[in-house]
C-alpha cells in the first residue's frame, strides 16, 4: 500500500494551539488550514480563496461585506458550523479583554450581523483594502463557542485534519477528518515534529526520521540535500524582510548620514552568502520582491566602504564609532550579525555583539528600545505599515510617511495602491531607516516522493491539504 | 618563681569526650577518659604513667599541656593555673613544658628542614630572636642530642627513626624547658635504637635537670627511666608509688596482672588469667 | 621428623634503583610439632622469610633456593597446588589484627570460609565448625555470635578470630608474624598462651616471628637470629640464650630493658648498639654487621663469614664470636 | 645555607628529583608536552596567526584542508587553524580564572572549616552541599540567563562550582593533617591555628591542590566548551572551541573538518591536562591517591 | 545509623528550602516579561495587563513565594505560563523520558566501568590495564556533545541503524522507544564510565593491598577468589560515592545531550522554559532536580550501610 502518513519537521514548538490567542507563527504553522479554517483562505500563490465562506459580495462603497457560508460543515467534535459561530469568533477577537495578538486586523469592523444561519454581513468603519486577505490570517479563524476555551490544548476546528495529541516538546499528531466538507486530505496521518536544532534537523532528514522540512533551518546544509537523490529541495520566498534595524533616535544613528554610511558599509551579497549560503534575495526597502508593487532599490546604497567612511567622517565619526548589536536566537540573525559586524568593522564602526534570548529581545529592544542595532526578520505579510506606528522600536517618526500610509488605507484601487506603496518604499530607502538586508528564503527539503507541499509561504502555514505520496 | 612549689601539679582532673549521638533528641553520650586524676611532679623528678591501651595516658599528656580542656580540675605549672591564663600568658608558659611524641615519622613536618623544625617553639614564643643567635641555638641543641649542626639543612626523610626521635627531642629542648612530656617516646623504635634514645633522655635529665612525665605501656622501659610510677586504668589512678617498690610489691591486682603479663628472659612462662 | 626445611633461600626484590637482595642464603629446619623463634631488628627480613614459605611474596620478588614442606619443594610448585596447601597444611597469623579481617564479612563467615574452600563443607556444617573454633580460641557464644562483624570486637578478640581462621583446617605448620606487637601487654600474654596451647594440643609446628627476645625465650624450643637478610646465629633457645655468641645477638640482649631484672643504678646506661641496619641496596661486602660490631677486625671485611658450629645444634656466622657465657 | 628558612623553599630541592622521576613516566611527559604546546600556541596566537582571526573571506568558505589553509576554512571563509589557535587563549583564560576563583575562595574556606570545626565547619559544609545539589550546568544556564551570555559570566558560573570542590578537598586533607603529631607539636610550641594553617597545613596539601587544579582546569575547559556549545559562553566573533563545534554541527556533512578539529583540540587539551595531573600525583606524592 | 539518617534528612530539607529561596530570587531578577513574550510584538498594553493578572504576576513577591512554596508542599506545582497546563503534567510526560534515560546511562556506565576497572586492577600494569587506562583517559577527555555528534554521524547518518534523535514514546512499544534512547544513553554513559572505571580500578588496587586480602590468600584462596570475595565489596564503597556525585553531572549532561538529540526531556524543558520565561516551570524543575540530586546522595548514604556493616551501628560486643 502507498504510504499515507507524513512526518513534517518544524523548528519552533507552538506555545499552545489556539491561533486566535497568540502571536507565535508556530501555532499557525501547525493548525492553520489543517485544523482551523477562516472565512477566506490564502492559497499557495498568496491569493485570497473562498473557505468557510463559499462566496461573498462587497457593497459599492466598500464598507459592507456579505458572506455566504459553506453548507454541511461540522466541527471535529461533531457540532454544526453556522453564522453564529462566525459572529462569536469575530466578536471574541475584537472584545475588550481579547488576547488576540493581531487585534488590529479587526479594528476596521463596525459590526457583524447574521441574517440567517448561512449568511454573515460585516460592516466596516472605513474602507480596508486588504480586509479579505486579513480574514485569511490564522488569527481570524472561526472557532465554536463551546470549544473555544479549550483550543489551546485541544483544538477543535472544521479543517481537513483532526487533532489527535500533542506530546509537548516533541510533536503534534493529527489525522484525516473523515467528515470534512471539502475534498478529503490525501494523508491519513500527519505528525509535526519539533526539532529546534538545525544540526538535529539535518541529521533527522538524513536519517529519515522526518519526511520533510517545509522551512529548513540550516541553509548551509542545503547543498548536501541538493546532491542527494533522495531529496527535493525547493527554495521559495517568504514575507520575511530581514533587516539590520537601527535605533533612529540613537545618539549617532539619528543622523541620516550615519545610517546611510552603515547602508553603504554592508555588502548584502556577502551577508546572504555568508549567513544564508546564498539563499535569500537582496532588498533595498521593507518590501517583498514577489509582490506586484515591489520596487528594486538595492542599488540605492551600493557596497562602498570608502563612501561609508566619508559619510561617517562628515557626520563627525571619522575616528570611529561604537555601537551595540543585539542578536536574537535564530541562526540567521546570529550569523548575519557576525558578517555585518565584520563589515562594519571594515569601515571603522566597532560593534559589540550581544546575544539575547527572545524574552530579552522583546524586553530590551522591542519594548525598551535599548539598542543601537539589531537583526530580525519581519515575517508578517505586507507590514510596511509598521514604519508609521508611533512608538515602534525603530524610533522612526516621520509625518510624511504616516500620511502616505493613511492615504493607502483609504485607497481601494489596485494601481493607485501600488503607486503609493512604491512611494513608501522609496521614502524608507531615502531616509535609510534601516539597512534592508534580504528577503528570507524558504528553503524546503522533502522526500522526493512527496508532492503538494508549499514552496512559498505567503502566510505562515503548512497547508497539508494537498500533500500526497507519489505512487 | 616560687622554688618550693612543685613543677607540676595536677588536681582532680576529669575529662569527658563527647561521642556521636545515638538518638537524635537525646544528649550525646560521653566517654570519661580521665576521672579525678591528681599528681605532683617535683623539679628533676620523672614520673611514669603506665596502663593499657585506652586507659587515658595520652589524654593526660595532652591535658597537662593545655591541648585539651578538662571538664573539671586544675593543672598548675610553675605555680600558674594553665586553664585560667589568658592566651598570651599561656603561650609564654609553654616554653617551660614541651612534648616528645611516639611516632618519629609523623611528628616532623616532612616539608620543613630540620633547623626550622627544631626552632619552631622558639619562633612561636620569642619573636625576633636574632638570626645569628638563633642559628647558634639550633646548632647547640642539635649537638646536645648527638646530631651535627650541619643537619639543620636536611629534611627529616634523610634521617632514620632513631635520629628523628633525636630531632624531636631537640625541638623539645630548644626553649630550655623544665618539663618534658614524652608520650610513648621510644615505643616505635627497635630495641637497639630504643636503648640509644633512652640513654640520651637519661643523660639530658642529668645534665639539664629536666623532669619527665614519661608515658609508656612498656613496663620494662619504665623501670629504667622513672623515679615514680602511676598506673592508670580506664581514666582512674589505681596505684602510684616509687618505681622499685611498685615493681617489687605491687598493691593493686590490676598492677599485678600487668606485671605478670610482661615476658621476661629467664622466667618461665606462666599462664595468665586476664579477661579477654 | 623434619616438617619444613629451608635451604639457601634468597629473595631479591625489583626496586626502581635496581634489584635489592632482601634475603641471602637463609636456611633452617623445623620439626613437626616443634617451635622455632625468629628474632631480629625491623627490616632484617623476618616477614619476608614467612611470606616466602607461604608463597605470598610481593609480585616483584624473586625467590631461589629450596623450601621443602612435607617432602615437596614449595618454590617449584605451581600456584594452583600452593593454593591447596595454603590454609590447609600451612597457616599464618599476621601482625595487625585490626586490618587482617575483612570489615564487611561476619567473623563466622570468615572462619568458615577456609573450611568451605578446602574441605568443601556446606554452609551449615562449616558454620557449626566455625562456632566450635571460635569457642576454642576464647571467643565463645553466646557473647560473641558468629554474626558479629570485626569492628564489633577489640584488638585481642580479633587476633583470636584470626587464630581460629588459621586453625580451621588443622594445618601442620602455623606461622605467626609478630602476632602480639599491636596488642596490650595483657592481651599479648593471653594470645601467646593461646598459641602455645593450641600448638601443643594439635601437635602443629609453630614458626614464631618476633623482635622481643623475652617472647622467644618463653615460647620456643629453638631459635634463629637474623640480621640484614642473613641468619647470624641459630640453636636451641636455651643454649643460645646461655651463650649468645654473635656480637649482634649479645647486643640485642644487652639493649633489651626486659633482660635486666632490676633498675639500673644512676649513671649506668643500657647497652645500645651504635649505628643502623644497612638497607638491602647498600649492604657492605664482608660481614654485614662489621660496621656496628665492637669486635670487628680486619679479617671481617673481605668476605661474609661462614657458619661455625659451637655446640651440637648451636651455630654462629662470625669470625670472632663471644665464647663466654652471657652475663646474667 | 645561612639565613632564615622561608616557606616554599622547603619544596625547592625536591623538584630536581621529581623531574628525574617524571621523565621516566610516559603519561607525564606526554601531558607536559601537550600542555606546553597548548600554552605555546596560545601565546603565539597573541602576536601571530596564519590569517587574521576575524577577517571573513566568504568566497573561500568551507574549504577542505589545503596548503593555504592547513585545517580548511569555516562558513565565513575564516581560517580554522587561526581560530583554533586564538580559541586556545580563550579556553585557557576562562579556565584559569575560573579555577583561580574556585581555589582562591575554596581553599581558605576549607582550611577555615578544618581549623575551626564547629559551627563554621557546619556552615561551610552546608554551603558545599547546597552548591552540589544544583547540577553545575543548570546553574550556569541560569546565571547566563540573568547576566546574559559571555565569557565573563561563564567564568563566574564555572568558578562558583569550583569553590566547593576545593573547599571539600582542602577540608578533608587538612582534617587528617590536624590529627598528625607535627601539628600537635606546633600547638605545643604555642602557635595559633592560623599560623599552623599557613606554615604546616597548606604547604603539606600544596601538591594535592596542584594536582586537583590541573584536573579542575581540564574540567573547566570541558565546561567552557559545553557552555559555548550551548551558546551561553564566549560570544562571537571571539573564537571559542565550543562555539566552533556548535557552528560546525550543521556543516559537518559538507565540511567535517570543522567538527573534527575543534573536538580534537578540546579532547587533546583535556587529555594532556589529565595526564599531567595523574603524572604529578604519582610524582609529588604517591600516597596522595588515598586522599582523593 | 538512624540518627545519621535523620540528620541527613534534616539537612536535605534545609538545603531544599534554601534552594527554593535562591531559585525564586533568581527568577525575580531574570530579565524579560513572560506575558510580553507570549503575546509577541504587536500586543497592546491592555492585552498585556490582562494576561499578567491572569498569570498572577501582579502580586507582591513575598506572597508569590509563599503561594508557590505552599503549592510545592501540597504537591501543586502550578500552571505553566506558556502551555497553560499543570506543570505536573509536563513534568510527568518528560520524566518518562529523562528518568529511563538516566537509568539506562547509569546502568550502561556501571556495566561497562566496573568490569573494566576490576579487570584493569586484576591485570595491574599488564597490557589489559594499559589498554583500559588509555580508553578511560580518552573517555574522560571527550566532550560528551562532540561524542554524541560523532555517534549520530556513524549510527544514524552513515549506517542508519538507529534514529538520529527524537523520542518514539513508550506507547510506540518498548523496543522502538528504547532504540531512540540508545545513542543518547551511550553518549551520556561513556564519560561517566571512564571516570567510574578509573575509580574502580584504583579502589580495587587499594583494597587488593589490604591485609585482609593477604589473609584470604593465606587461607588458600586463589588470587581471583580473593578479589571477588574480599576485595570487591570493600572496593565498591568509594565507587558508590563517586556514582552519587556523578548523578549531578549526569543531569547536567542530559541538558546538553537532550539538545543534541532533540529529546523532549526535563533538560530541554528547562532550557526551553528559561528561554520562554516560563518562570514557574523553571522554578519547579530546578527544585525537582536539586531534590533528586540530594535524594540520590541520601540513597548513597543508605547504600553505604548495606555495603559497610561498620555504619550499621551495634557497638562492641566485648
Ligand atoms: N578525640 C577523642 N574523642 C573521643 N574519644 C577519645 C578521643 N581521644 C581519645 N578518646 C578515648 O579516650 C580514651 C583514652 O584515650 P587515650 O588516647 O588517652 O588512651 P591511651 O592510654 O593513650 O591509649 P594508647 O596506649 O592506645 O595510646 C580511649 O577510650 C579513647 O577511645
Ligand atoms: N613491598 C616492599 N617493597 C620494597 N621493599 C620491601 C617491601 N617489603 C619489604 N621490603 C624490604 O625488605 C626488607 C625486609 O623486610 P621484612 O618485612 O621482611 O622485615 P621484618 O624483619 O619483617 O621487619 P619488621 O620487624 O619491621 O616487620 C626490608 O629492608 C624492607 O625495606
Ligand atoms: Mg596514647
Ligand atoms: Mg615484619
Amino acid at each position: 500500500a502507498a504510504k499515507d502518513s507524513l512526518t513534517l519537521g518544524m523548528v519552533l514548538e507552538p506555545p499552545h494551539l489556539d491561533p486566535t490567542a497568540g502571536a507565535a507563527a508556530a501555532i499557525d504553522e501547525v493548525v492553520y488550514a489543517n485544523i482551523f479554517e477562516g472565512l477566506t483562505r490564502i492559497d499557495r500563490r498568496g491569493e485570497v480563496q473562498p473557505a468557510l465562506a463559499e462566496s461573498w459580495t462587497i457593497s459599492g462603497d466598500g464598507l459592507v461585506y456579505t458572506f455566504r457560508l459553506q453548507g454541511g460543515v461540522k466541527y471535529h467534535d461533531g457540532s454544526d458550523f453556522d453564522s453564529a459561530d462566525v459572529k462569536f469568533a469575530l466578536d471574541r477577537a475584537m472584545a475588550e479583554d481579547s488576547t488576540n495578538a493581531q487585534k488590529g486586523l479587526f479594528a476596521p469592523i463596525a459590526s457583524v450581523e447574521t441574517p440567517d444561519a448561512s449568511t454573515v454581513v460585516i460592516t466596516l468603519k472605513q474602507v480596508a483594502g486588504d480586509f479579505l486577505f486579513n480574514l485569511g490570517w490564522g488569527d481570524a479563524v472561526i472557532v465554536a463557542p463551546e470549544s473555544a476555551a479549550e483550543n489551546k490544548n485541544n483544538p477543535i476546528g472544521t479543517g481537513p485534519f483532526k487533532f489527535d495529541r500533542w506530546v509537548k516538546g516533541d510533536r503534534v499528531e493529527m489525522s484525516r477528518n473523515p467528515d470534512y466538507w471539502g475534498e478529503a486530505a490525501g494523508l491519513a496521518k500527519a505528525t509535526i515534529k519539533i526539532i529546534p536544532d538545525p544540526a538535529a534537523a539535518t541529521a533527522a532528514l538524513l536519517a529519515g526520521d522526518v519526511d520533510a522540512f517545509a522551512n529548513f533551518p540550516a541553509p548551509e546544509a542545503l547543498g548536501q540535500f541538493e546532491n542527494d537523490p533522495r531529496f527535493t529541495v525547493a527554495v521559495g520566498s517568504t514575507e520575511g524582510e530581514t533587516i539590520l534595524a537601527m535605533n533612529n533616535a540613537g545618539a549617532a544613528l539619528k543622523d541620516v548620514r550615519v545610517r546611510r554610511a552603515l547602508a553603504h558599509a554592508i555588502d548584502r551579497k556577502a551577508v546572504i552568502d555568508g549567513a544564508m549560503f546564498g539563499y535569500g534575495t537582496p532588498i533595498g526597502s521593507h518590501f517583498a520582491p514577489h509582490h506586484p508593487a515591489y520596487v528594486d532599490l538595492t542599488d540605492r546604497y551600493l557596497h562602498d566602504p570608502e563612501k561609508a567612511k566619508a559619510l561617517l567622517a562628515e557626520a563627525g565619526y571619522g575616528d570611529g564609532l561604537s555601537l551595540s548589536l543585539k542578536l536574537p536566537p535564530p541562526s540567521y540573525a546570529r550569523r548575519s550579525g557576525e558578517v555585518v559586524a565584520a563589515q562594519l568593522a571594515a569601515v571603522g564602526v566597532k560593534t559589540e555583539i550581544i546575544q539575547v534570548e527572545w524574552a530579552q529581545w522583546l524586553d530590551q529592544v522591542f519594548k525598551g528600545r535599548d539598542y543601537d542595532l539589531t537583526i530580525v526578520s519581519h515575517t508578517e505579510p505586507m507590514d510596511i505599515g509598521i514604519y508609521a506606528r508611533d512608538d515602534y522600536y525603530f524610533n522612526y517618526d516621520d509625518a510624511g510617511f504616516k500620511a502616505l500610509m493613511a492615504k493607502l488605507g483609504a485607497t481601494l484601487d489596485e494601481a493607485a495602491r501600488n503607486g503609493l506603496l512604491a512611494e513608501a518604499q522609496e521614502k524608507l530607502a531615502e531616509d535609510s531607516v534601516n539597512v534592508f538586508l534580504f528577503q528570507f528564503a524558504k528553503p524546503g527539503v522533502w522526500n522526493k516522493d512527496l508532492v503538494g507541499l508549499w514552496e512559498n509561504s505567503p502566510v505562515q502555514a503548512n497547508d497539508l491539504t494537498e500533500v500526497n505520496w507519489k505512487e | 618563681m616560687n622554688s618550693t612549689a612543685p613543677l607540676l601539679q595536677v588536681e582532680h582532673l576529669t575529662l569527658d569526650y563527647r561521642l556521636p549521638r545515638r538518638r537524635l533528641f537525646a544528649p550525646p553520650p560521653h566517654h570519661r577518659a580521665l576521672d579525678d586524676v591528681s599528681l605532683t611532679l617535683a623539679r628533676g623528678e620523672s614520673l611514669a604513667v603506665v596502663g593499657e591501651s585506652g586507659s587515658g595516658k595520652s589524654t593526660l599528656a595532652r591535658t597537662v599541656l593545655a591541648l585539651e580542656r578538662p571538664q573539671a580540675g586544675r593543672v598548675v605549672l610553675l605555680g600558674r593555673d594553665v586553664f585560667a591564663l589568658p592566651a598570651d600568658e599561656l603561650r609564654k608558659l609553654r616554653r617551660h613544658a614541651q612534648m616528645v611524641f611516639q611516632d618519629p615519622y609523623g611528628s616532623l613536618d616532612p616539608r620543613r628542614k630540620v633547623g626550622w623544625i627544631v626552632a619552631e617553639p622558639l619562633d612561636a614564643l620569642e619573636q625576633g630572636v636574632e638570626s645569628a643567635e638563633r642559628r647558634a641555638r639550633i646548632a647547640e641543641t642539635l649537638q646536645s642530642v648527638g646530631l651535627q649542626s650541619g643537619d639543620a639543612d636536611k629534611f627529616p626523610h634523610e634521617f632514620s627513626g632513631g635520629q628523628r626521635q633525636r630531632i624531636a627531642i631537640a625541638r623539645a629542648l630548644i626553649t630550655r624547658p623544665a618539663l618534658i612530656v614524652a608520650d610513648e617516646a621510644v615505643s616505635a623504635l627497635d630495641v637497639s635504637v630504643q636503648a640509644q634514645v633512652l640513654n640520651l633522655l637519661m643523660d639530658l635529665r642529668e645534665r639539664l635537670g629536666l623532669s619527665y612525665l614519661f608515658i609508656s605501656h612498656d613496663l620494662a622501659v619504665v623501670r629504667q627511666v622513672a623515679d615514680r610510677v602511676m598506673v592508670l586504668r580506664d581514666g582512674r589512678v589505681v596505684e602510684e608509688g616509687e618505681v622499685e617498690g611498685l615493681f617489687r610489691a605491687p598493691q593493686h591486682p590490676y598492677t599485678r596482672a600487668l606485671l605478670a603479663a610482661v615476658p621476661r628472659i629467664g622466667v618461665p612462662r606462666r599462664r595468665v588469667t586476664a579477661a579477654p | 621428623m623434619t616438617l619444613l626445611s629451608v635451604r639457601d633461600l634468597c629473595v631479591t626484590l625489583e626496586t626502581p634503583e635496581g634489584p635489592a637482595p632482601i634475603l641471602e642464603d637463609v636456611g633452617f629446619d623445623l620439626a613437626a610439632g616443634g617451635s622455632l623463634g625468629l628474632v631480629g631488628e625491623s627490616g632484617c627480613g623476618k616477614s619476608m622469610t614467612a611470606l616466602a614459605v607461604m608463597g605470598l611474596l610481593p609480585e616483584r620478588a624473586v625467590a631461589t633456593g629450596e623450601i621443602v614442606f612435607e617432602g615437596c619443594n614449595l618454590l617449584a610448585l605451581p600456584e594452583g597446588a600452593l593454593c591447596k596447601l595454603r590454609g590447609r597444611r600451612l597457616a599464618m597469623v599476621f601482625q595487625e589484627p585490626m586490618t587482617a579481617l575483612n570489615p564487611v564479612k561476619t567473623i563466622g563467615a570468615q572462619v568458615a570460609e577456609g573450611l568451605r574452600w578446602h574441605l568443601g563443607l556446606g554452609r551449615g556444617e562449616a558454620e557449626a565448625r566455625a562456632v566450635k573454633l571460635l569457642d576454642r580460641v576464647g571467643v565463645p557464644r553466646p557473647r560473641f555470635a558468629p554474626g558479629l562483624y570485626p569492628h564489633q570486637l577489640s584488638g585481642g578478640q580479633r587476633q583470636r578470630v584470626v587464630i581460629a581462621m588459621a586453625l580451621a583446617c588443622d594445618p601442620a605448620l602455623l606461622i605467626a608474624d609478630e602476632p602480639t606487637t599491636a596488642l596490650d601487654v595483657t592481651s599479648q600474654a593471653a594470645i601467646l598462651d593461646l598459641l602455645a596451647e593450641v600448638a601443643a594440643e594439635a601437635g602443629l609446628a609453630l614458626l614464631l616471628i618476633t623482635h622481643d627476645l623475652a617472647v622467644v625465650w618463653q615460647n620456643t624450643r629453638s631459635m634463629i637470629v637474623m640480621y640484614a637478610g642473613r641468619v647470624v646465629e641459630r640453636g636451641g633457645t636455651h643454649e643460645v640464650f646461655a651463650r649468645m655468641a654473635h656480637p649482634y645477638s649479645r647486643g640485642l640482649f644487652a639493649a633489651s630493658p626486659g633482660a635486666l631484672d632490676a633498675v639500673l643504678p644512676p649513671g649506668r646506661r643500657l647497652a645500645a648498639i651504635p649505628g643502623l641496619v644497612p638497607d638491602p641496596l647498600h649492604r657492605p661486602a664482608g660481614c654485614v654487621f662489621a660496621g656496628r660490631c665492637p669486635r670487628a677486625a680486619a679479617d671481617c671485611l673481605p668476605a661474609q663469614p661462614a657458619e661455625r658450629r659451637l655446640a651440637p645444634g648451636h651455630a654462629v656466622a662470625c669470625l670472632h664470636p663471644h665464647l663466654e657465657a652471657t652475663p646474667a | 645555607m645561612p639565613g632564615d628558612i622561608g616557606p616554599g623553599e622547603a619544596l625547592a630541592p625536591a623538584w630536581r628529583e621529581y623531574w628525574m622521576r617524571g621523565r621516566s613516566s610516559a603519561g607525564f611527559v606526554i601531558g607536559l608536552a601537550v600542555t606546553a604546546l597548548l600554552v605555546a600556541v596560545a601565546l603565539v596566537s597573541l602576536v601571530w596567526t596564519p590569517y587574521q582571526v576575524d577577517v571573513m573571506d566568504i568566497p573561500v568558505k568551507l574549504q577542505a584542508p589545503s596548503a593555504a589553509h592547513w585545517l580548511g576554512t569555516d562558513q565565513f571563509g575564516r581560517d580554522v587553524l587561526s581560530r583554533l589557535m586564538a580559541g586556545a587563549v580563550n579556553s585557557i583564560a576562562v579556565s584559569l580564572v575560573a579555577v583561580g576563583i574556585g581555589a582562591g575562595l575554596g581553599v581558605p574556606l576549607g582550611a577555615l572549616a578544618a581549623a575551626r570545626r564547629g559551627i563554621i565547619e557546619e556552615v561551610v559544609m552546608r554551603f558545599n552541599d547546597f552548591t552540589f545539589a544544583f547540577p553545575a550546568l543548570l546553574s550556569a544556564v541560569m546565571i547566563t540567563a540573568i547576566l546574559g551570555p559571555g565569557a565573563v559570566n561563564s567564568i563566574i558560573a564555572i568558578g562558583i562550582f569550583n569553590i566547593p570542590v576545593f573547599a571539600r578537598l582542602t577540608r578533608g586533607a587538612s582534617l587528617s593533617l590536624w590529627q598528625r603529631d607535627f601539628v600537635l607539636a606546633a600547638r605545643v610550641a604555642g602557635k595559633g591555628r592560623t599560623r599552623i594553617t599557613a606554615e604546616h597545613i597548606l604547604p603539606n596539601i600544596a601538591s594535592l591542590l596542584i594536582v586537583q587544579m590541573t584536573i579542575q582546569f581540564a574540567l573547566a575547559i570541558l565546561a567552557e566548551a559545553g557552555l559555548s556549545y550551548l551558546g551561553l559562553g564566549t560570544q562571537p566573533p571571539a573564537p571559542s572551541w565550543g562555539k566552533m563545534l556548535n557552528e560546525a554541527q550543521t556543516l559537518m556533512y559538507l565540511a567535517p573538518q570543522l567538527a573534527i578539529f575543534p573536538g580534537l583540540a578540546i579532547m587533546g587539551t583535556v587529555l594532556g591536562l589529565n595526564l599531567l595531573g595523574d603524572g604529578l600525583r604519582d610524582l609529588l606524592d604517591p600516597r596522595l591517591r588515598r586522599l582523593r | 545509623m538512624a540518627v545519621f539518617l535523620l540528620q541527613r534528612l534534616a539537612a536535605f530539607i534545609v538545603t531544599l528550602l534554601v534552594a527554593s529561596l535562591v531559585v525564586f530570587l533568581v527568577m525575580e531578577v531574570l530579565p524579560g516579561d513572560p506575558a510580553a513574550l507570549m503575546l509577541g510584538v504587536s500586543a497592546r498594553p491592555d492585552t498585556l495587563a490582562a494576561l499578567r493578572s491572569e498569570m498572577g504576576l501582579d502580586l507582591p513577591a513575598a506572597q508569590r513565594y509563599l503561594l508557590w512554596l505552599g503549592g510545592l508542599v501540597s504537591g501543586d506545582l502550578g500552571t505553566s505560563y506558556t502551555y497553560g497546563v499543570p506543570v505536573w503534567e509536563l513534568v510527568r510526560e518528560r520524566i518518562g523520558l529523562s528518568l529511563p534515560l538516566a537509568l539506562i546511562a547509569i546502568c550502561l556506565s556501571t556495566l561497562i566501568a566496573i568490569p573494566l576497572g576490576v579487570l584493569a586492577a586484576a591485570r595491574h600494569n599488564k597490557p589489559a590495564d594499559v589498554g583500559v587506562m588509555g580508553f578511560t583517559q580518552l573517555g574522560v577527555a571527550v566532550p560528551n556533545f562532540w561524542f554524541a555528534i560523532l555517534l549520530i554521524l556513524v549510527f544514524a547518518v552513515h549506517w542508519q541503524v538507529l534514529p538520529a534523535g527524537g523520542f518514539a514514546g513508550w506507547d510506540a512499544g518498548f523496543w522502538p522507544a528504547l532504540k531512540t534512547l540508545l545513542l543518547p544513553a551511550v553518549a551520556l554513559a561513556l564519560p561517566q564510565a571512564a571516570i567510574l572505571a578509573r575509580v574502580t580500578r584504583s579502589s580495587v588496587l587499594e583494597t587488593l593491598g589490604e591485609d585482609y586480602v593477604r589473609t584470604a590468600r593465606a587461607k588458600g584462596l586463589t588470587r581471583r577468589a580473593a578479589l571477588w570475595r574480599h576485595a570487591l565489596r570493600n572496593a565498591l564503597i568509594p565507587v558508590v560515592t563517586i556514582m552519587g556525585l556523578q548523578f549531578s553531572f549526569l543531569l547536567a549532561g542530559t541538558i546538553i545531550i537532550e539538545n543534541v538529540f532533540y529529546l523532549p526531556g526535563l533538560g530541554r524543558l528547562i532550557f526551553q522554559a528559561i528561554a520562554q520565561r516560563d518562570l514557574i516551570v523553571v522554578k519547579d524543575l530546578v527544585i525537582l532536580l536539586a531534590a533528586s540530586v540530594v535524594a540520590v546522595n541520601f540513597i548513597v548514604d543508605l547504600l553505604y550501610a548495606v555495603l559497610d556493616p561498620r555504619l550499621r551501628g551495634g557497638g562492641h560486643a566485648g
